[in-house]
């Protein structure tokens, strides 16, 4: 069997990078600049290798368990990007907080190459493996201020429900397993064809899957652990939670989600079923989000709330997909939106020097209007970004998420989504209301506008406003991405 | 009796039994050791499939490396026995668990019962296994052609969690250290 | 007038004002605006002049420009302008607003004056981009981007519980907003399943609209009726309006109260009557209801209003109430009276707050339940207001009667019922318009005891002069004009 | 004559698997929670295998290999993360890790 | 143009009246009154040469129907019909014109005398100028929205001369009333309007009232036009704001209460006669109604003390002498009665102001007396007031008064109550008239002493105006109605020698009322207690204008404070309540987490095991 790794060029130059990353990093061991560097270069290569071979022919490699599309390539430019972002938006962070280890960088990069590669898994036990390799990082990057109790309960909390539910993954994938005879997504499509219809063990085990990865984008009933890791991880970490590993457990679960072949009339009826999963689970997501995130006070907290919410926008577009397979370019563009608007957050965040790494309270953005103008206009555009409002992309992310689930026939959910929408605005402008409106609080945190993170920031903010406005730029090509089924 | 069902029997029972001990026994020590029961038992229950690869991997990975790992955190830890602080559930917790994955196990087994019936959609039976060169043989062949990628994958997961578990270990941040 | 010169030129000068706005110095910021505003507004008169004082509808039909410029195409979606008889209007005065609104003075002239120029050229730029939309989804965009300088304006220049308002304002009105944007997407889908591909242009929605079944239609017009009666606002959906138009600074609620509101008027007129006839046809009798209770409803509301502005404010629901009554009435002419009333109405309820805030300028702390007596103080104020008041209260021969008669007749043939209801709102507005400007202006000073004498600020201690009173003059002289030569605004009927 | 039939080992398997279940839910020490973990990926494991028996197919013998790996991986993080913890807490009880909470 | 010219004139004086009034500070000095007097007299004059030289020019045009139409624009587009702005005279707009230039010229001359000492009487010119300017658009007026433009702009100007003395409240609060009352009637003309133009497609004031209608929209059509007339000439039951109305200056109360604007239901009914007369039901009403209100008003002015009320709630009793005219198809008769009531009350009325003049602001009847000496000139024009209201042959009055009665008595409309009813409103006429007479006129002077030495006649520009209405009070019943209306039958029932008869019952009557008067007063000259034997306008105050704020009130509390914004307020708690609720599941106990999400697998899965999307039965 001769292996063409052409197609894999993205993923080897990543493999590559990490490898050579390490190696420098063991090399210099007195200084993190050149982890930092290799990690920049190595990202960039990957973006630039995978933007550049978006249009190559999609292939299917290693039996079918990898596939190299354009999906996954625009995925891998997305992760990569957003890692670029996060390494130069948070590095003051890292070395005010004194966490600036290479380690960071090091897990940084296998968790990206563990999303990438998980968004290209074709075989759910190759899947498996990937989201592990993503997940492990993430655990320890959640408890990467060792010294801090509170990262590292959010640490342990994260891996002892992530690992039940990887365990849980693996049951549903042996269910399946069991019913198709095989773990691949193509061999399980070719086989729903001719099926005529699930057995109970697929039902079963497709629910088991799906439900696991509903967890690692935390959507209701699987979303307790997101506020309470958000909150207790880095900042930075959080951010990486909140865009690369949703971005990437959620595409997969995409694939999940397109198991059989819905078209066939002999799964109607499961299409039907599965239906109801994913709209019990998108509603419950935007109720309990949008519900519970106008309580909060700390605001890293409520971002967890905020990013629930999220999920069950995803999921609206996800129950468009599967009427419409060609409708992924909403869930595309909502991720798109939405990690560009939460590394805008994020990278804002770790700007604040609020005491300890207990986040940033509300009371800590109370007058920086007066304080800091440009921060406080950096944070409208995001926050507005997220409530949806027009001319930022957040607007064009629910236009689209909307639209793709109204075409699926789930008018009521969207109508349910618009309140929740209503109800979570509220939440997202009233730290904008406490900026503007409030004199600044006596013990309000001191906001750090001197670093370079403001880079970031001003480029996120750029982004959003720009594709808010001018969405053609990036639609045009999303539009035409197909999911392989 | 067929000696395969009663070999069965016996390792499903010690199996079941063991790790109701893990769940059920105060001192990590002793939840340790009933684990170690289980895996074993479960290497005899891969034996009884055929699955000697399987069999064997299991107790080396499991018993001999992820069991030695957990016994030296605990007595790293000084968890050897059992203490007081640890607190048992509620009883209506426990209750309400036990119910829930109760319920969950009856409804799985049920679904899984209803499998009894499957029409294999391979042809590799013990015969066609023994033909091919045995169990490792084919194993590995599959393993370095289909499964390859998986296969490669697994060398990241390990470097990743190398690299994180030397994160975690490291000693306490030293004054100075960070920053570039 | 080439056609998509004159709309560009709509939608770019507002938004070149709000960045130019970022260069001007501090002091002059307010010299700027009005400067500005008023070369806008002579600007968007010029350029659309001939559709404006056009005779004859098929004149206006000719006249009308539209201009399509793909937004993304990838989505079918278009900027459609449209620039026709009735969006002229709205542009028009949307544009004098502006003018009226930048001549106020107070704090915002004061903090951060470079701000609330450019939040104020912002608006009009997303007032004019949401009046000349013919494509729903722009239409939306630019309907939502209204609330972002609404806002920030209430936020930082606003007074008392300005957050708490200003959160139920805004969440109110994106609640009915965005149920408005459901019902779009379902409308652009059930386009796109019809297989015309995806389109949110108006006369494709219409299309798709009308081929709806009648249960179906009715859920979807609601989505679109609760966005603008909340905006408008009609009666039950009016909870956000009176703490906003109190708490926000002048001229917010200049811009909310003369031309906010008519968006909803004209989101009715542009979209919902030729999308849902069936609908509201089948469901007049509600509707009217609905806004003849708003006439009646807010009035008696404003009666026992105790603060100048609350009575305003509430005035303003019952005088839309009227306007909604022209809507509803499904008739050409209706329409056409709306539009009439509605400009009516934003000349008053303009002129009345400007007015009010002049007079706040020279007394702070004016409660209704005592008489300020400050006529004599200054007679040509008050005059002025007095003038504005008669306006408010639809004396013959203003605008706001040509246009509350004409609705009142073409609602007349559909519910007589609430015609008349309606009609008692004529009786009760001159009993609150006239106590406001009675306990503003007449009886004798000083009887109230809160120490009337000597509060004014030193630089409002004059009557009316100025620029103020040319503004004002030539505002009175629309509402006259107006209300003798209708026939501008009748030519559609 | 009942013979020994691949498909009793997913009794076997689901039953182990939710006994792991449910000792994550109730016991409070750390360790014996990540024991309990280790318990559900095997009852995963052995319906893998009888499943591949059933189908007469090799690839869940494969599938068992790779969680073995990552099990191996998995236990490793999770005990440094216990480590770490106990650093700061001085506990492995479960009870003691709730400050995130709301 | 020659209308447009005699229309525009006063509007002419009320701009540079106005113009004045702004102009000149607060305060200090003020334009002297002969000039902006003389400004707005000279306008009202020109008004009133113009009015002749039309009326000159209508008689002489001939031919059927006489008028002179201009129509200046096009005001209001209906589809196909346009509703112009423009001015049509005809003969019953003659006869209005006339008397609204010609009354309204001298009351301006009158109050140049009156107002000399007010420093706002360039405003209070403006004001007057204002009147007449709209009440010339009412009576001249093509259509209706034209009419209705006069209608409402008489009822500011009348709102703003009550109030003119606006730093007093009570003067403002008379003034609003007489605005609210008015715009309850206000909004019937609207209703009518609508009602006409559904029914006829025209509302051209003319077309209108000769078009046919159906019997149930004439009769809709003629209540609510009934309803407009009521609030505007003070009928029952919304008189009650004109003898409050009485707060603004006296020359203001002759022209606008007593003169021309009340009489203005009068040419309304008069201008839409056929339409309204087509309904019996309506026409009964009117009829019904205006005697009512002669009687119940005439009644309330036996209980005044003020002299001012007295005449003012003698206007509200001679209004319902012309409504009961017009109730029996007499419109002519009822158009009759507006001219000779113009004339006698507005010289009882200035009358009454020069003798207020003359004293300073005294206006209780019971502190004046003797005044026959002190004021000859008031005194002997307004005897002849006196004796035109009475009806007292030769007097005006007579000749009205005494059609009217006739008419009530034997039109096919009219009935013995109804004769009845108006024959002893004509004797309490003359008793409550005589009552003023003989106590502000005869027996010992009951003034204060500071009084006593500041009287004195008022000058000739306020007595001069006197005289020519005393002339025109003698003189002016005996060329007859002014116009005919002819178009409605009369169906004579009693016997022709009714005319006589009623002629010397009703002088009777009046010798009657006066003689007990003067036998009454001329001795016993004690103060009165003002008497309110109906309160209607407690009532009204109870229940209208307390209960308007009280149903505000309660809309405010009940419905706004409690449902809408409670409602508002319940949505925002129960969002909140619901999100603290499921805050609650958050303990921080991954274990509880864990539970729960176990709870929702073995939810679905037991769903699917149980098959209850009803496919796959296990």
């Amino acid at each position: 069997m001769t292996l063409d790794l052409v197609p894999l060029t993205p993923w080897l130059v990543l493999c590559a990078g990490i490898l050579i990353t390490m190696m420098v990093s063991v090399v210099r061991v007195e200084t993190r600049r050149p982890a930092q560097v290799f990690t920049l270069l190595t990202l960039a290569a990957t973006l630039i290798s995978a933007l550049s071979s978006v249009a190559a022919e999609p292939v299917t490699l290693f039996g079918g368990a990898f596939e190299a599309s354009a999906l996954t390539r625009v995925t891998l430019a997305l992760l990569s990007g957003l890692g670029i972002l996060f390494v130069v938006g948070t590095s003051d962070y890292l070395t005010r907080e004194k966490l600036h280890y290479s380690d960071y960088y090091h897990l940084l990069l296998i968790l990206i190459l563990g999303a990438g590669v998980l968004v290209s898994s074709r075989d759910l036990v190759a899947a498996f493996i990937a989201l592990e390799v993503m997940s492990l990082p993430a655990y320890t990057l959640a408890g990467f201020r060792r010294n801090d109790s509170r990262s590292n309960e959010a640490a342990i909390k994260y891996f002892i429900l992530g690992g039940a539910i990887g365990a849980v993954f693996l049951l549903g994938t042996s269910f399946l397993f069991g019913s198709t005879g095989s773990t691949n997504l193509g061999a399980i499509q070719a086989w729903s064809r001719s099926s005529g219809g699930p057995d109970a063990l697929f039902r079963v085990g497709q629910v088991l899957v799906i439900a696991s990865f509903l967890f690692k984008v935390a959507a209701a009933p699987f979303h307790f652990w997101k506020p309470d890791v958000y909150e207790g991880a880095p900042v930075p970490v959080t951010g990486i939670m909140a865009t690369i590993v949703t971005s990437g457990a959620f595409l997969f679960l995409v694939r999940l989600a397109h198991l059989p072949e819905w078209s066939d009339p002999a799964w109607a009826q499961n299409l039907a079923e599965m239906k109801l999963v994913f709209r019990l689970a998108a509603g419950a997501s935007l109720v309990i989000g949008s519900a519970v995130m106008i309580t909060q006070k700390n605001l890293k907290r409520m971002m967890a709330y905020s990013s629930i919410t999220h999920s069950g926008y995803l999921l609206l577009g996800l129950l468009g997909t599967l009427e419409h397979p060609e409708q992924i370019q909403s869930v595309l563009v909502y991720l798109v939106g939405y990690s560009l608007m939460s590394t805008g957050v994020f990278v804002l965040l770790s700007l604040s020097q609020a005491p300890g790494d207990s986040g940033v309270e509300l009371v800590d953005v109370t007058g920086l209007m007066k304080r800091s103008p440009a921060l406080t206009f950096l944070w409208a555009v995001f926050l507005f970004s997220m409530a949806g409002m027009p001319l930022t992309i957040g607007f064009f992310a629910k236009y689209f998420v909307f639209l793709s689930s109204i075409s699926g026939g789930e008018v009521a959910l969207v109508v349910l989504a618009a309140l929740c929408t209503v109800v979570s605005a509220y939440a997202y402008l009233r730290p904008v209301a406490l900026m503007v409106m409030r004199e600044a609080d006596p013990g309000a945190a001191v906001w750090d506008a001197r670093y370079k993170s403001q880079i970031v920031v001003v480029l996120a903010a750029a982004a959003v406003l720009f594709l808010g406005t001018m969405p053609n730029a990036m639609i045009h090509y999303l539009k035409w991405i197909p999911l392989i089924r | 009796m067929d000696y395969r069902l009663l070999a069965f029997f016996i390792f499903s029972t010690i199996a079941v039994l063991g790790s109701l001990m893990v769940v059920l026994k105060k001192n990590p020590v002793a939840s340790a050791f009933s684990l170690v029961i289980v895996f074993f038992s479960f290497a005899g229950l891969y034996a009884l499939m055929a699955a000697h690869l399987v069999a064997a991997l299991q107790i080396l990975v499991y018993t001999g490396a992820i069991m030695v790992l957990f016994v030296f955190v605990i007595m790293l830890l000084n968890q050897d026995n059992p203490v007081e602080d640890l607190r048992a559930s509620s009883g209506v917790f426990k209750g309400f668990a036990a119910l829930c994955t109760g319920a969950l196990a009856y409804f799985l087994i049920r679904v899984a019962l209803l499998a009894r019936e499957v029409t294999p959609r391979g042809s590799l039976n013990d015969e066609k296994i023994e033909e091919l060169g045995g169990n490792v043989r084919v194993i590995s062949e599959s393993l370095f052609s289909d499964h390859l990628f998986q296969f490669e994958l697994t060398s990241f997961l390990l470097l990743g969690a190398i690299v994180g578990t030397i994160a975690l270990a490291k000693r306490k941040t030293v004054k100075g250290e960070a920053g570039t | 007038m080439e056609s998509s010169s004159s709309l560009s030129f709509l939608l770019t000068v507002p938004l070149m004002g709000a960045l130019i706005s970022l260069l001007v110095p501090k002091a002059s910021q307010r010299l700027y605006a009005i400067f500005g505003s008023v070369l806008f507004l002579g600007l968007t008169v010029y350029e659309t002049a001939s559709l404006l004082f056009c005779k004859s509808a098929e004149e206006a039909a000719r006249l009308a420009i539209e201009h399509r410029l793909d937004w993304v195409p990838d989505l079918g979606l278009s900027l459609s302008l449209r620039l026709d008889s009735v969006s002229v209007w709205f542009v028009v005065l949307n544009a004098l607003v502006a003018v009226l609104a930048f001549s106020t003075r107070g704090i915002w002239y004061r903090k951060s004056p470079g701000l609330f120029t450019g939040l104020g050229f912002f608006l009009l730029f997303a007032l004019n981009a949401a009046f000349l939309s013919n494509d729903l989804i722009a239409f939306y965009l630019a309907y939502e981007s209204v609330f972002i300088p609404m806002i920030f304006m209430v936020g930082i220049w606003g007074v008392r519980q300005k957050a708490a308002s200003v959160f139920r304002f805004f969440l109110m009105s994106f609640f009915g907003s965005i149920l408005m944007l459901v019902s779009i997407f379902y409308l652009v889908r059930e386009g796109a399943v019809s297989g015309a591909g995806y389109s949110s242009h108006l006369s494709d929605l219409i299309r798709v609209a009308s081929g709806l079944g009648p249960e179906r239609s009715a859920w979807v017009f609601l989505g679109f009726f609760l966005a603008f009666a909340i905006k408008v606002p009609l009666v039950p959906f009016h909870g956000w309006l009176k703490d906003v138009y109190t708490n926000a600074p002048v001229p917010a609620t200049i811009w909310m109260s003369a031309i906010l509101s008519k968006l909803g008027v004209f989101g009715m007129i542009r979209f919902v009557v030729p999308m849902f006839q069936g609908v509201i046809l089948e469901h007049q009798a509600v509707l009217l209801s609905l806004a003849a209770i708003s006439v009646v409803y807010a009035a008696f509301l404003a009666i026992r209003s105790s603060s100048p502005k609350t009575l305003l404010a509430y005035s303003s629901i019952s005088h839309l109430g009227f306007v909604m009554m022209g809507v509803f009435s499904m008739k050409q002419a209706g329409a056409s009276a709306a539009i009439l009333l509605s400009a009516g109405h934003t000349l008053a309820s303009g002129l009345l707050f400007f007015l009010l805030a002049q007079v706040e300028e020279r007394q702070e702390g004016l409660d209704l339940n005592t008489a300020h007596g400050l006529a004599g103080r200054y007679p040509v104020l008050f005059t002025t207001m007095f003038l504005a008041v008669l306006a408010s209260v639809s004396l013959p021969g203003t605008m706001n009667f040509a246009g509350e008669f004409l609705v009142l007749l073409e609602a007349y043939p559909s519910s007589a019922l609430w015609t008349a209801v309606a009609g008692a709102g004529v009786v009760l507005g001159a009993v609150y318009m006239l106590r406001f400007y009675q306990q503003l202006g007449l009886g004798s000073p000083g009887s109230s005891g809160n120490g009337a004498s000597g509060s004014a600020e030193a630089a409002g201690t004059g009557d009316l002069s100025g620029l103020d009173l040319i503004l004002v003059i030539g505002l009175m002289g629309m509402i006259l004009a107006g209300g003798f030569q209708t026939a501008i605004f009748l030519k559609g009927n | 004559m009942i013979a020994f039939e691949p498909w009793m080992m997913l009794v076997v398997s689901v039953l182990i698997f939710c006994i792991g279940l449910f000792g994550l839910i109730v016991r409070k020490n750390l360790l014996v929670m990540l024991m309990c973990v280790e318990l559900m990926l095997n009852g995963a494991n052995l319906s893998f295998v009888a499943f591949s028996k059933m189908h007469q197919l090799i690839e869940g013998h494969l599938s068992v290999l790779f969680v073995m790996t990552v099990a191996a991986a998995e236990s490793a993080v999770g005990l440094g993360l216990v480590i770490a913890l106990f650093r700061t807490l001085r506990t492995v009880d479960s009870d003691q890790i709730q400050l995130l909470r709301d | 143009m020659l209308i447009t010219l005699l229309v525009f004139l006063p509007l002419f004086g009320f701009l540079v009246n106005g113009a004045i009034a702004l102009g000149s500070k607060a305060d200090s000095k003020h334009p002297p009154a002969v000039l902006t007097g003389a400004i707005a007299t000279l306008a009202m004059a020109g008004s009133f040469v113009l009015a002749l030289v039309l009326n000159a020019k209508l008689r002489a045009l001939g031919g059927e129907p006489m008028a002179i139409e201009e129509s200046l624009f096009s005001w209001i587009r209906l589809g196909t019909h346009s509703v112009d702005f423009g001015f049509r005279f005809d003969r019953l707009s003659a006869a209005f014109t006339l008397v609204i230039t010609g009354v309204g010229s001298l009351i301006h001359l009158y109050s140049i005398g009156y107002m000399s000492h007010d420093s706002g009487v360039a405003r209070y010119f403006a004001y007057l100028n204002l009147f007449c300017f709209m009440m010339l658009n009412l009576v001249l007026g093509q259509t209706l929205p034209h009419v209705f433009l006069g209608w409402e702009g008489v009822g500011l100007a009348s709102y703003l001369l009550i109030g003119f003395w606006f730093r007093d409240g009570e003067k403002v609060r008379a003034g609003q009333k007489a605005f609210v009352m008015n715009r309850i009637g206000d909004l019937g003309f609207l209703l009518a309007m609508f009602v006409g133009f559904h029914a006829v497609g025209t509302l051209d004031a003319v077309a209108l009232g000769q078009s046919v209608m159906a019997p149930k929209l004439a009769m809709l059509f003629g209540v609510l036009i009934f309803l407009a007339c009521t609030g505007k000439s003070a009928q029952l039951p919304l008189f009650t704001w004109l003898p409050d109305a009485m707060a603004g200056p006296t020359p203001v109360s002759a022209l606008i209460h007593a003169a021309t604007m009340v009489t203005s239901g009068v040419y309304l009914l008069a201008r839409l006669q056929p339409v309204i007369a087509g309904s019996p039901a309506t026409i009964a009403l009117i009829g019904g109604v205006g005697a009512a209100t002669a009687l119940i008003a005439a009644i309330l002015a036996c209980f005044q003390s003020d002299i001012k009320k007295i005449l003012a709630y003698s206007t509200i009793s001679q209004l319902g002498f012309m409504f009961a005219a017009c109730g029996v198809g007499a419109f002519e008769s009822g158009v009759f009665h507006v001219m000779t009531h113009a004339f006698f009350k507005a010289l009882l009325f200035l009358g009454a102001g020069s003798v207020i003049h003359a004293l300073s602001g005294n206006q209780d009847i019971f502190r004046m007396g003797g005044l026959r000496k002190s004021l000859p000139f008031t005194f002997w024009t307004f005897s002849a007031g006196w004796a035109a209201i009475l009806g007292l042959p030769p007097f005006s009055g007579f000749f009205s008064k005494d059609e009217i009665i006739h008419d009530a008595l034997v039109s096919r409309h009219g009935s013995l109550v109804l004769s009845g009813v108006l024959l002893f409103s004509a004797l309490l006429t003359a008793f409550y008239m005589t009552r003023l007479y003989v106590l502000v006129f005869f027996g010992d002077s009951r003034l204060s002493a500071k009084e006593k030495a500041h009287v004195h006649e008022s000058p000739f520009v306020m007595t001069i105006p006197l005289m020519v209405l005393a002339g025109a009070s003698l003189a002016g019943g005996w060329f007859g109605a002014p116009v005919e209306l002819a178009s409605y039958e009369k169906a004579v029932r009693a016997p022709a020698s009714a005319h006589t008869l009623v002629m010397v019952l009703s002088v009777a009557a009046a010798l009657i009322g006066a003689f007990v008067a003067r036998a009454r007063y001329s001795r016993n000259t004690d103060s009165e207690p003002v008497l309110d034997p109906f309160r209607i306008d407690r009532f009204y105050g109870q229940v209208f204008g307390r209960g308007v704020y009280r149903l505000s009130d309660a809309i405010g509390r009940v419905l706004e404070e409690t449902l809408v914004q409670g409602f508002l307020r319940g949505t925002a708690a129960i969002v909140d309540l619901s999100g603290n609720l499921i805050r609650t599941v958050q303990t921080g106990s991954a274990q509880t987490y864990l539970l729960m999400m176990v709870l929702a697998v073995a939810a679905v899965v037991s769903w699917i095991f149980f098959g209850v999307t009803g496919y796959g039965k296990f």
